[in-house]
């Protein structure tokens, strides 16, 4: 079992024909993942790796295909209508991967689908994989995961790689894995994420991978400290960042002493989570924690 | 992407905001005259993408014309130090000339995106004219919040509230309600990240006015904003990531010696965090990005290694979109174009095409170190010092 | 016992000093409804008819006074904002009085007013009265009512009271008539209303008036069919209006054949409502039914 | 408020979207210079206020500048009697001389407010060039319909959908987003009502055109619409109408004879309904409002009085905010200036100080009938045919 995607995914891909939408709904496929339908306006009525039918709008797509999830790769200028368009036709899980929406377009979508009862991730984000289902809805490296009970959200894209590639070779295979995105304003938050982790009867426990600026992980610190039963490891990234610069990611800029790594380390091991002393010791600390467990 | 004060003002003000009367200037001869239009009587402001500028002497009140020529000789194109610059601090190019007004009371006002709640949020406070951040961690107390509905936008009724939190007189209320909602709709129009003005003046005549603002707006939004005063100054921004920021490369300067390349913003972090705890400072942020290509990696280390403080080089490549075999023929091909020697290259590569990576870089015999995981590479650095 | 007022009504008057906002203020007091503050920006500290507190905001009207109903009299140009701002206050019922409301103003309150879950009625009506708990908020000539047990919904003011006029002196009594204004988009429809009468356990009857333009009654006739087991009387007027005209009401126009008052009278028909045939009957066609029942 | 056909183009094409080229004149002068632009092939279309025009001779086709003066000649300054107009019709005042297209098909598309949704809908269909009501009896399935949320807008992807669902050829479909969002566009900004294109041509050129085009502002919006290019041209209206609108009052002109005099627009419309049941016809409706003063009444009575075919006045007034005596105060104030013979005036008062106005009324002796309901009222004016 696993959260956000399953067995049950009947995937589509908004933008499949584009150069990273066809890129990556041919790796999805190659992991196992049930790829239904594409969409791109204008292409509809072509075949999609001679098999998977393309649609103009994504209304078609899911009145033939009964598509759930949409995984998107349009750019930014029309990415939150496409989530939009994605949710108005029925589709329950969303996934933006992204990068570049202008924030006011996020608050407007977020809103929107927060509203309409759908779930989105991202956008700006990696994706979601589960090796115990076989799917991948995503551009992480399948080969890095392997199945197993622990669950894994992130910020980032690479590090949650970084961190699968600590975990997989000592032995702890993964659930689900969640990349909510590097965005100011996402579809779902650590609390999100770590609510759903916490309900899995297949999910033992939780490794988070924050960073440097916002509040969503004190916000995931005080949700840990009254909801969370199962033990969280925590690694927050950026402790040398300087403040005031945006790293990369369009949220990762310290804009206060609250968006500083240190008050969130803070505030996470006061929730009593395992914190992660350095990206080094992902792999470590989360054995340790299962140990202990 | 920062604006200066006086383009914040100039945003400001096209949206009607009341800001004082001001010139900018970019050269000795245009102070005088512009001094004159205030008797002298004026502030005189350097114009930098940072903070701390006050003290650091970068604002300076002064009484005369011969004062505001003297004040603006020391200023101008120099390079001034705050606490949020480089030891070399960033350039003077433009000093703001600015009426003095005869405040009676300051106040604290900003609009940005809270990320936690995903929509646009108003702070104000009482305490104007100090950070925020201070009064924050102080009297956190004195901080009203106001959270916007991303369908309706800014409601009067909530600057009035607002208004009557902040305590200000009655007859200021409509003044103030109109001001807020102004400074919205410019936040808005303008795809803004933040707008913040601090202090927000009420002088002894009774008028509110932005004595301070800073502005910056969303990179993301760029593409439909036209406006071309919202242009970036990129004059104050170090040569270097300027030329990565046009390679399509985020890259942010820092003082340490260690270069470091990396795919992602978070394992970017996290690999200078990694450089730190080795007892080393790294040199950079830089994230070459998952579309990547042989160019744009050979771009990328030449950029690392125009850097005269690089002393050493952190690849840290997890093979995902991007291949490792791409990254190391990009490095190579950058090695051997260097005219400079190349400093030591500490390589951790996993993922996608990790072993065509190693075996091209081993082969090219450029002075590679070849690590497995961030312990030995943390070890390796450590012995190259 | 009544709908959307009742002995729990805590009004709050938003434009109080106002002159149509004093002397209704005045007539409801009057009537017997328990005007607990007023609010006029600016005004604040003030006291109204020497009894009720003056606010410059809902905000601190409602913390210091505990109101949960308000009633509108701000001009047209302030009322969508007002109305937003008695909802963000925790204000549950929001009738508004204000004529003129831009249409694209209604269509973003009205909605805002759904999604946080709290009844506004209006714009452009004459309110609510009910003649049981003595509870008047709005515009209606309070002597005119008597209390009893037929419901009265409608989207005029004067014709309404022409309705209770013919009503009460054939000792029919209301439970409570709701105004619910002549605007193409308003808080609550037909249907909003016909459903709390029918779940009103001091209601037998349902008196609705309706007029031409828009489907209002058409989806009312719906709703009546499947949902509404009490007798319902209906009158539509317009019958001699010609179309494409706008008669008075924002949204008394006819614009296409539904518009047309033979065309909602059919609906209504069909679904078992008892059709008052002019204007002049409605006392007596409600007569007959209740003797009908 | 309608605006004419020229005004809608001129707004649509403001927002981006596709019109023919045309011209509106306002003198037979004009006319030969217009059609020459078009070599002669053009269209010559009256401007007016009213539905039926092409029906009724007000829109030609002709193939050279002779004809277009001999037709404009025809129209300009003429009335017009459609089926929407009164007998006597309404004025032609200008024309808009249109190049003539060749069209391969015809759409209909409209944006209007569904008042059951309290949401703003776009209404397309393939079948084109017909009304839209004649659509919806005969092939209801052919009208496609898409509901706008308010807070993000029409989306491009509706379009998408639309076009797909009008069968439109791919190659056409960005031009028919954008044009709908354009026109999207322009309805919000003007605060519009509606806007009716129809027919939207696709010419052999594969070319999307506005060829014919309604719109209307919502009238209550008015106060933040400045324009200019959006004026209400008031010589379409009934002089009577226009004054009445001036006063402050609500009235429409009818073809009857009984002038009727009412509070509320509803109890107005009863009122008419009434008349009519009576055997008789109303001459127009009218409501005084629940605010009217004695001069608003007497300013409503000498309109009334005004129109030559009104034979008898039927008063019928609920009083709540309107008080019946400030009315019959009025009604008498208006009898006694009159300086034609007063028609019999039937008056039904009943609610706020129905007895002072009764008596006021009585008094007066200015040939009143008091009647104390509908029946009453019904029986009084079938007795004064």
């Amino acid at each position: 079992m696993s959260i956000f995607v399953g067995k049950e995914t009947r995937l589509l891909v908004q933008g499949i024909t584009g150069r990273e939408g066809s890129y990556h709904t041919s790796r999805c496929i190659e992991y196992g993942t049930n790829v239904v339908a594409g969409v791109t306006p204008g292409k509809g009525g072509q075949l999609f790796a001679d098999k998977v039918p393309v649609y103009d709008t994504v209304k078609h797509a899911v009145l033939d295909t009964k598509a759930n999830t949409s995984l998107i790769f349009v750019p930014p200028a029309f990415a939150g209508e496409a989530i939009i368009e994605a949710v108005d036709s029925g589709i329950e899980t969303v996934i933006c991967i992204t990068e570049g929406l202008p924030v006011s377009d996020s608050i407007k979508v977020c809103d929107y689908v927060k509203r309409s009862g759908a779930k989105l991730i991202g956008p700006n984000c990696p994706g979601i994989i589960s090796p115990v289902d076989n799917v991948k809805a995503g551009i992480m490296p399948g080969h890095v995961y392997a199945p197993g009970r622990v669950g894994v959200v992130s910020r980032s894209g690479t590090l949650t790689y970084e961190a699968v590639g600590q975990l997989t070779p000592l032995g702890i295979g993964q659930s689900t894995c969640v990349g909510i995105g590097g965005d100011p304003v996402s579809g779902s938050d650590f609390v999100d994420v770590l609510n759903l982790f916490e309900k899995d009867d297949f999910t033992d426990a939780i490794v988070m991978i924050g960073e440097i600026g916002g509040t969503k992980e004190q916000e995931a610190a005080e949700f840990i400290k009254s909801e969370v039963s199962k033990p969280v490891i925590s690694l927050i990234v950026g402790q040398t960042a300087p403040p005031g610069r945006r790293m990369g990611h369009a949220g990762a800029i310290i804009t206060g002493t609250a968006a500083l790594a240190s008050s969130k380390v803070k505030s996470l091991e006061q929730a009593g989570a395992f914190i992660v002393p350095s990206p080094a010791d992902i792999g470590s600390t989360t054995k340790q924690a299962l140990e202990k467990n | 992407m920062k604006l200066h004060e006086y383009q914040a003002k100039a945003l400001l003000s096209k949206h009607g905001v009341p800001v004082p009367r001001s010139e900018v200037i970019s050269s000795l001869s245009e102070v005088r005259q512009s001094a004159q239009n205030f008797n002298g009587k004026c502030v005189v402001k350097v114009q930098i993408h940072a903070g701390g500028r006050g003290k650091s002497g970068g604002v300076k009140l002064v009484d005369s014309v011969d004062m505001a020529e003297e004040v603006a000789g020391q200023l101008l194109s120099k390079n001034i130090v705050t606490h949020q610059t480089s030891p070399e601090g960033v350039p003077v190019n433009d000093l703001l000339i600015e009426e003095a007004l005869n405040v009676s009371k300051e106040l604290y006002l900003s609009i940005l995106v809270d990320g936690g709640l995903g929509k646009v949020i108003v702070m104000a406070s009482e305490a104007g004219g100090m950070e925020i951040e201070q009064v924050a961690e102080d009297t956190p107390d004195k901080i009203l919040r106001v959270v916007v509905d991303p369908n309706v936008g800014l409601m009067s009724y909530q600057a009035r509230d607002l208004a009557t939190g902040l305590g200000i007189d009655k007859k200021l209320h409509s003044q103030f309600i109109k001001l807020l909602l102004n400074t919205y709709e410019a936040f808005i129009q303008t795809d803004c990240s933040l707008i913040e003005i601090n202090p927000l003046a009420i002088t002894s005549q009774g008028e509110l006015l932005a004595i301070d603002a800073k502005a910056s707006i969303d990179e993301d939004a760029l593409f439909r904003q036209t406006d071309e005063s919202l242009q970036y100054d990129s004059r104050q921004e170090p040569q270097i990531e300027k030329l990565a920021r046009t390679s399509g490369l985020s890259y942010v300067k820092l003082d340490g010696d260690v270069g470091c390349l990396v795919n992602g913003a978070g394992l970017a972090m996290a690999t200078m965090d990694v450089t730190m705890a080795a007892g080393a400072t790294p040199a950079n942020f830089l994230d070459v990005g998952g579309g990547a290509d042989v160019d744009k990696v050979h771009k990328a280390v030449e950029i690392l290694l125009s850097d005269p403080g690089v002393k050493k080089v952190f690849v840290n490549i997890f093979g995902g979109i991007l291949r490792c075999d791409v990254v190391a023929e990009g490095i190579v091909a950058a090695a051997k174009a260097s005219k400079t020697p190349v400093p030591p290259i500490v390589v951790r590569m996993l993922g996608t095409n990790a072993e065509e990576g190693r075996k091209i870089l081993k082969e090219a015999n450029i002075g590679v170190y070849l690590v497995n995981d961030f312990t030995e590479a943390t070890k390796t650095i450590k012995s190259l010092s």
